[in-house]
């Protein structure tokens, strides 16, 4: 039941927001829906700790819900929740400093609601079809999403971001259908597509289809989680929409790409048995990891420059996915859930920072510490914490991803290290500049930010702080039973 | 003439329409010619629901392809790109497309490549559809360049709706089509989508006055934003 | 006992930190207090159990206390007998720091976080002691690094201390990945995070050298071994000088642990002594190139933080000949050299958080920073002015103080490369100690210098007549660390006695016997025998004698001579950098110096020089040697990079298309 | 053992009261290598004396560092004195024997000199004091690697040790003693200021060293000063002659043996202090730039002495 409750929730949401006009009400019930959607989230949470159940089949098998999926959902409601908290206050401050039109607002909720209910559907999907339907849905919502201010940066990022996804997700379902081929001769059509069906008969599936399979939906997938060098969109998506845009996109979108390319790598895996899929994670994450850090030096724009430690991150990921011993599994999905809290919780504090600086440009933001003690701590807090410092849930995850490389490949790990320098660096530098110093005494009559508008990132940034601290078991086992699905029992 | 050779006979077209897009340069006939691709598409359905008894799904394949692909998706792009620009709606060509020999030889190229590909294939499956997923994945493959040689948003609209189509005809000769639920779905991202490139022509002729994707490059690294 | 008394002062500590943030402004004098007080109490805490782990001798380990279920992230303590001896320091100095620092933050904007972060680097830097597992150990590690970097950047109004701190979290992070590397190579090969699986392990040695190698960059970095030091000398001048002084003179020691627990309890060196000649050599060229840059700068801070370059350098001398003897199988020897850099290790803590306190009640009183604006301030500070110089013969390893102690075992280690068989050490290692002897009358020099330049002569700039004598409380602290300071000099035979215990622990020897409470003989009295109380005895003794009998009854006070022009004026002294001139003529390869000279003739007659304009810069040759090719190297890397992404659509396209060309390629 | 002890308290303080004995000497030598006529060689107690008759004057603002400075100054040589092997070995029991605690002592008076020079805050107090200090810091390892080879021949640093060894091994003539020795004599010149290095007769500004920072100094306190001077000077020949010349101490405390000692060591004074004539009026003094030279030179031999120890006489 509860399982329906959560998914028709944000359905429900994109119904009542065809007909809600009043800006006030409209964000109102958008916080209200996202808040219902957490707490029953909370209360699958609740069920599962005390039936530890697997996984759950609903729906005539079509939707299938495991440890993995259910980390996806718990994200997706949570940062959701927190998401419409910001942009509570921050929506209606656009509505009256006229960037946004009453029609656009609503535009607004219903793509946000249709989001929310795509991702569900995606990390709740056990067709693969379904799957890519729901990824491809999502992509499709935020593409407007991305282009709200209709400024013209803001369509071009949105026309690059739309063209270059909806190509990569083509080349996805493409693979999606070799997959369905691979597994016609062993299983029967209707089975075919089910991906519980699917993992467990692996073996039986034909290796020279699936590697072709796999490499299409690894373009197709990594395009969408923003891997070198299919990122370019990233960048001018991430930078050009509203600030909650932002928070949804790195914090969600970009997961849900990973999620999916991970059922394929764990289903490739089971199959070829060759490491294939692994190699491929591994350079690629590298790649992505090493191509990204250095970029980051060479950023101008705030919201450009966090866009590019997330394609970093998301290289660190499937670089420790791609080593795929236990170590790095557990540290990769450790290491995906707090970057998400994080790099939401960045993404909302930059739109309170440029609320308050009216820039973007980070040679321009000077001196937050002392123009606004509170933002200038949380951007202080939350880059320290995205760069890996302790006592933050990611440096788990970065001792996590070390000591599994050199459990495998001790050589790697000085790339590894290399790499998270130059991204400490940068990630420094930037801070020093935004954060520290005077502010330009000239520049600008600075407004006030309202509390409730740090909340989410502060929220984000204290559960990662105690998450770095102590690791609740029933959230390890959820972890472990998420890894298992790489490793087999 | 049986059903196989039919099929033979209709990928043949799609890749050869494929061809013609790819050289083309005035939009109308990119249209035009992408409207007999899909309705090849259409009839290739046709015929696979008739190859299989009971095949009532792809029936209604064939019908949704021919309402979509062939009558409204043109019909659409056709009233956009008139409404949109008054001059004569060509694709101001890049270098490749203005050589078109040199253009179809990359094309041959990939066609050959996407064949050496599926080679491995043949073994596990039955030749026909080995031979025509070389074909199917050619499409997709020249859909990308198709893309990446056209500069008109319009031209990518089309080669995104024959990798679309590319990856239709794959699906249809190596699986007999998508489970139902799957194709509607499918069906209905690719309606929003098409809906979603009407949105941004007109974004894109408001922001950039012309559909010319070279002019998008105010958002690039290491210069001032 | 001691563990819970340890773990208790980490919490007190901490505690300490967490206060002044809860209380709002209006309680604002009782927070500070309590805070002081509880931070006193802490460092207290840490001292006591500090004595009990040396004294216990056996290691306590406390019980796992699990942050999660996975077993490499749970707490796991363990207090022997060298982190004992390290908690010993770390509390010394804390207390004495606890003293000052109320009174010295009264001028201090923000103290509310000055505060905390002093409670947390302090509670970070005992965990780091304490930490029984790899995880926890870099945990505390990093906050320690990251607790300090938000010190150091306090004032960030300034743009040097923003740069300096920028630079120093940046090596404390290669440092922190360094370690991090050689810990999991280690956890690799036992299968174990805990450190009680690490103890002497055998490895092949190609992955004993390479874990040893990267230990010693990592720490080293921390530590401020040449080339790697150069975050050291920008880093500690900056922070407010009590945190300087926690900086360099405990900070830097625990780096100091975390390599002396790595290659003398983790690792077997077999019979590598390249490794020792390694650390050696760095050693050697720290002590030497730390103490020059000392010489050429004249901001006291600046000068205070290349000393402590120079004191880690004598310390990994000891370290180095300690490894050597070890390698060559003379495990006494080992045992007598680990002693001297343990003992160096307290001594340093000691008279640098002396001399970084002192410097700071100066800077206080005067808010000057520069040498050559200073001067003549013996008389208005004269208590600061003789703890200062207690620091500074310490410092400049002269008898009896505790400096010349330790420096002194180093000498006794390195005379006995005579028991060498490979012959090229005979001769490399008593080179390494007549640069180290050139290191200790380097640091007088460069001593007499600062001290001259501060207290002595005549005031140079109007801030000196302000200056009043520090508060009670600073001289009070000071007074500690300057009674230590001499209490370790004349009695280091019942310290070094207990440290006797930690080179029984990790090399399996300990010394015969270290002698009695007079005579501290380290190898046996037909070799040597020093008694730092006997030379105090005794230069009482006669001083007291010849100042009795000969003191003239009567002074005649004048003015000193001026050769007849009339009128000395301050400006006529000699300034710092001049004192330093002939130092900087002889070596002068050593700087990258830029001298300019700039005159400007009279408008009137071309021929007479109106004003001559005179700068002189000594930089950092590692600054151009190892830092700045990094730099410029990824800047331009960077560049070449963001070109990729021109802002074309059809071209990210062509991108995507030729991986996925390539991709399909390779797999089939 | 009290005996010795008692030996070594009675050869201290002859020591320190026939130092100003061998600077008279010495400039007797001096007086007749340049055809001038000599002073009494009891020249130098008359001008102590006369300084500690005379009034002492302070500059205004000078800090007690500057008059506590003489007194230690004083002590600390007197000091190293004791456990200079003079006639007999020293007593282990005094216990500042030990060849780096002997080096450490005098880097303190050094220490106290040059902080005492700098206290008035006159250019000639700071000049002396950095020129001091640089020749220090050119001579100390010099220094310290000459008393190394021989801590490592006699395998200890203790002194009476070291002169017990040579006692019964006769070194002088190894190879490594000899570049040794010629070492130690020119960091001697350079630790006691005397020509090449420095001039103690002249005060020209260009060239003094020692004499610029004691010359706030008057009455006792310069007394003191040049006491000590003298004091150091004889150390350093004492040193010379009985750790690197032929006849070392004969290590017994007849009477016999301490006559024989006290009559080798006099005519090795003597002929010290005449080489050290002939040499002062040979040279003409070195460029302040010039002195890094010949340390380095002294460096150079003392590593090639300890080089030829390691490789010829140790294998």
């Amino acid at each position: 039941m509860i399982f329906y409750a959560i998914l028709l929730t944000p359905l429900l949401g994109i119904i009542l927001f065809s007909f809600i006009r009043k800006a006030r009400w409209a964000v109102s019930i958008n916080l209200f829906i996202s808040t219902v959607n957490f707490i029953a989230m909370i209360l699958l949470l609740m069920r599962w700790q005390t039936t530890p159940s697997f996984f759950i089949l609903h729906a005539h098998e079509q939707l299938y819900l495991d440890a993995l999926g259910l980390i996806g959902w718990t994200l997706t409601t949570f940062i959701g929740m927190t998401t419409a908290l910001f942009s509570y206050g921050y929506m209606l401050q656009n509505l009256q400093e006229r960037r946004i039109t009453l029609k656009r607002l609503q535009l607004y909720h219903l793509f946000y609601q249709s989001f929310i209910f795509s991702l569900l559907i995606a990390f709740s999907a056990n067709n693969i079809g379904l799957l890519w339907v729901a990824i491809e849905g999502a992509t499709l919502a935020t593409v407007l999403l991305v282009s709200l201010y209709r400024t013209p940066e803001a369509i071009e990022a949105a026309w690059k971001y739309f063209i270059i996804c909806i190509v990569g997700i083509a080349l996805a379902l493409f693979g999606t259908i070799l997959i369905y081929f691979a597994a016609q001769t062993s299983l029967d059509p209707s089975h075919a597509i089910l991906w519980n069906a699917l993992a467990l008969h692996a073996k039986t599936l034909n290796p020279s289809i699936m590697i072709l399979a796999f490499v299409f939906l690894f373009v197709g997938y990594g395009t969408k989680a923003g891997l070198v060098p299919f990122h370019f969109w990233l960048p001018d998506a991430y930078s050009e929409s509203p600030g909650p845009v932002a928070a949804l996109l790195s914090g969600l979108l970009l997961n849900v790409a990973l999620y999916a390319l991970l059922r394929f790598q764990i289903l490739t895996n089971l199959s070829l048995q060759n490491g294939l899929a692994n190699h491929l994670m591994i350079v690629f994450g590298l790649l992505s990891f090493v191509f990204a850090s250095l970029t980051l030096h060479h950023q101008q724009n705030i919201k450009r420059m966090f866009s590019y430690s997330s394609i970093e991150h998301v290289g660190i990921m499937t670089f420790a996915f791609g080593l795929g011993n236990a170590v790095a599994i557990l540290s990769g999905l450790f290491y995906l859930i707090i970057h998400a809290l994080i790099k939401s919780a960045i993404f909302t504090t930059v739109g309170n920072v440029m609320h308050l600086t009216h820039t973007q440009k980070i040679e321009k933001i000077r001196g937050l510490l002392k123009l606004n003690p509170w933002v200038g701590w949380l951007l202080i807090v939350a880059l320290f914490a995205i760069a890996g410092a302790p006592p933050f849930g990611l440096f788990i995850g970065e001792v996590g991803v070390f000591l599994a490389t050199l459990q495998t490949d001790p050589y790697l790990a000085i790339i590894l290290g290399l790499g998270f320098l130059v991204v400490f660096a940068a990630l420094l530098r930037y801070m020093q500049s935004m954060a520290l110093g005077n502010p330009d005494k000239t520049a600008y009559p600075t407004p006030p930010i309202a509390k409730i508008n740090l909340v989410p990132a502060g929220l984000h940034l204290l559960i990662v702080l105690i998450l770095g601290l102590y690791i609740p078991s029933f959230f390890m086992q959820i972890l472990k039973q998420a890894a298992s699905l790489f490793i087999g029992q | 003439m049986n059903a196989n050779a039919i099929q033979l006979l209709l990928s043949a077209l799609l890749l050869l329409t494929t061809f013609i897009l790819l050289i083309q340069r005035r939009i109308d006939s990119m249209i035009y010619t992408y409207a007999w691709q899909s309705a090849f598409l259409s009839l290739a359905t046709l015929a696979a629901s008739f190859i299989t008894p009971y095949q009532w799904d792809l029936f209604f394949s064939a019908l949704l392809i021919f309402a979509l692909k062939v009558i409204f998706i043109p019909w659409f792009l056709r009233y956009l790109s008139h409404r949109l620009s008054s001059k004569n709606p060509s694709d101001n060509a890049t270098s490749l497309v203005a050589r078109p020999f040199l253009l179809s030889m990359i094309a041959s190229a990939l066609v050959l490549f996407s064949y050496n590909l599926t080679h491995s294939l043949r073994t596990s499956t039955q030749l026909f559809s080995s031979n025509a997923i070389a074909i199917a994945l050619s499409i997709i493959l020249l859909g990308m360049l198709l893309i990446i040689t056209h500069r008109k948003a319009v031209s990518h609209a089309l080669g995104f709706m024959v990798i679309e189509n590319g990856i239709f005809f794959a699906a249809l000769i190596l699986t007999r089509g998508m489970p139902m639920k799957i194709e509607l779905g499918i069906a209905f991202d690719v309606l929003v989508a098409i809906i979603l490139f009407g949105v941004f022509f007109f974004h894109l002729n408001t922001s950039i006055d012309s559909l010319d994707v070279d002019s998008l490059n105010r958002l690039r690294e290491g210069t001032e934003l | 006992m001691a563990l819970r008394l340890a773990t208790l002062s980490i919490a007190i500590i901490f505690l300490s930190g967490l206060l002044p943030l809860l209380f709002s402004c209006a309680y604002q004098k009782l927070f500070s207090r309590l805070n002081a007080g509880l931070l006193m109490l802490g460092s207290l805490c840490a001292l006591v159990a500090g004595c009990l782990a040396l004294l216990n001798a056996a290691p306590e380990y406390s019980q796992t206390i699990p942050l999660s279920v996975l077993p490499m992230l749970s707490l796991q303590l363990k207090l022997d007998t060298l982190s004992g001896y390290f908690f010993f320091i770390v509390g010394l100095v804390g207390f004495a720091v606890a003293i000052y620092l109320p009174a010295y933050i009264q001028s201090i904007p923000h103290k509310k976080y000055l505060c905390f972060f002093t409670a947390i680097f302090m509670s970070s830097m005992l965990l780091v002691l304490l930490a029984n597992n790899v995880f926890i150990f870099l945990l505390a590690w990093e906050l320690m690094s990251l607790s300090s970097y938000f010190l150091v950047a306090h004032e960030h109004e300034h743009e040097t201390n923003r740069q300096a701190a920028f630079i120093y979290l940046l090596m404390a992070q290669m440092s922190g990945i360094c370690i991090l590397i050689s810990f999991g190579l280690l956890a690799k090969w036992s299968g174990n995070l805990n450190f009680n699986t690490f103890t002497h392990l055998h490895l092949s040695p190609t992955w004993t050298s390479v874990i040893f190698i990267l230990g010693l960059w990592g720490f080293g970095t921390k530590a401020g071994l040449v080339p790697l030091h150069a975050w050291l000398p920008k880093a500690h001048p900056v922070a407010p000088s009590p945190i300087s002084a926690l900086m360099s003179g405990v900070m830097l020691k625990i780096a100091v642990y975390g390599f002396i627990r790595l290659s003398f309890y983790f690792l077997t060196i077999g019979n590598l002594w390249p490794l020792g000649g390694v650390v050696l050599f760095i050693g050697t060229i720290s002590a030497l190139i730390g103490v020059l840059y000392a010489i050429m700068q004249h901001d006291v801070k600046c000068l205070l933080a290349y000393h402590s370059v120079e004191n880690i350098g004598i310390i990994f001398i000891g370290l180095g000949l300690s490894l050597i003897f070890q390698a060559t199988n003379h495990p006494l020897l080992a045992a007598l050299g680990l002693l001297a850099a343990l003992y160096h290790c307290l001594n340093h803590a000691l008279f640098k958080s002396l001399l970084f306190l002192g410097a700071g009640s100066v800077i206080q009183q005067t808010h000057e920073h520069d040498l050559e604006h200073m001067g003549g301030l013996i008389h208005k500070m004269p208590r600061t002015a003789f703890y200062f110089l207690i620091g500074c013969l310490s410092i400049s390893a002269l008898p009896p103080f505790n400096g010349f102690v330790s420096e002194w075992l180093t000498f006794q280690t390195a005379l006995q490369s005579s028991l060498l068989a490979n012959g090229l050490l005979r001769i490399l290692i008593p080179l390494a100690a007549a640069i180290l002897a050139l290191t200790g009358i380097l640091a007088a020099t460069c001593f007499v210098k600062t001290y001259g330049m501060i207290f002595l002569g005549k005031a140079r700039s109007i801030s000196m007549h302000t200056a009043h004598e520090a508060p009670r409380a600073m001289r009070l602290s000071m007074a500690l660390l300057a009674s230590c300071c001499l209490f370790f000099g004349l009695f280091p035979s019942f310290t070094l006695a207990h440290l006797n215990t930690i080179a029984e622990q990790s090399i399996g020897y300990a010394l015969p016997a270290s002698g009695n409470w007079l005579w501290l003989t380290p190898i046996s009295v037909q070799q040597t025998a020093y008694s730092g109380l006997g030379v105090f005895i005794a230069l009482l003794f006669i001083t007291s004698l010849v100042y009795f009998w000969w003191h003239p009854r009567k002074y005649k006070l004048v003015s000193p001579w001026d050769c007849g022009f009339g009128g000395l004026t301050e400006r006529m002294q000699y300034t710092g950098t001049a004192f330093a001139m002939p130092i900087r003529r002889i070596f002068q390869a050593f700087w990258k110096i830029t001298e300019t000279q700039e005159r400007r003739p009279s408008l009137h007659q071309p021929y007479q020089t109106q004003s001559v304009h005179y700068a002189l810069h000594t930089d950092d040759w590692s600054w151009e040697w190892f830092y700045k090719p990094w730099r410029i190297g990824i800047k331009t890397i960077s560049q070449h990079i963001a070109k990729w992404q021109s802002g074309h659509l059809r071209l990210y396209l062509t991108y995507m298309f030729v991986t996925l060309i390539i991709l399909l390629w390779l797999v089939s | 053992m009290m005996n010795r002890l008692l030996y070594s308290l009675l050869q201290t303080g002859l020591f320190v009261f026939i130092a100003p004995l061998f600077v008279g000497i010495v400039k007797m030598f001096k007086c007749w290598l340049q055809n001038r006529s000599a002073p009494s060689v009891f020249q130098c107690y008359r001008d102590l004396r006369k300084l500690f008759h005379k009034q002492t004057i302070l500059a205004h603002h000078a800090s007690w560092i500057f008059r506590f400075a003489p007194y230690l100054i004083f002590s600390i040589t007197a000091l190293i004195a004791s456990a200079i092997p003079f006639i007999v070995s020293p007593s282990q029991t005094v216990g500042f024997t030990d060849v780096i605690l002997i080096a450490g002592l005098f880097g303190l008076s050094r220490f106290f000199l040059a902080l005492a020079a700098l206290d008035i805050g006159t250019s000639f107090g700071g000049m002396g004091a950095s020129r001091e200090m640089t020749v220090a810091t050119l001579a100390e390892p010099a220094l310290m690697i000459a008393f190394f080879s021989l801590a490592m021949m006699a395998s200890s640093t203790r002194l009476d040790i070291i002169t017990t060894y040579l006692s019964t091994h006769s070194l002088w003539f190894n190879p490594s003693m000899l570049f040794v020795a010629l070492a130690f004599a020119m960091i001697a010149v350079a630790e006691t200021g005397r020509i090449p290095v420095d001039n103690p007769a002249t005060h020209l500004e260009l060239t003094m060293i020692h004499e610029a920072m004691i010359l706030e100094y008057s009455g006792r306190h310069l007394a003191l000063i040049e006491w000590a001077a003298q004091i150091k000077l004889l150390i350093y020949t004492i040193l010379f002659a009985n750790l690197f010349l032929p006849f070392p101490l004969i290590n017994q405390l007849s009477l016999s043996a301490i006559g024989l000692n006290g009559g080798i060591v006099i005519i090795k004074c003597l002929l010290l202090a005449w080489v050290l004539v002939l040499a002062e009026t040979h040279l003409a003094k070195l460029r302040l730039f010039r002195v890094p030279l010949l340390l380095n030179m002294a460096f150079l031999l003392c590593l090639l002495g300890l080089l030829i120890h390691v490789i010829a006489e140790v294998a």
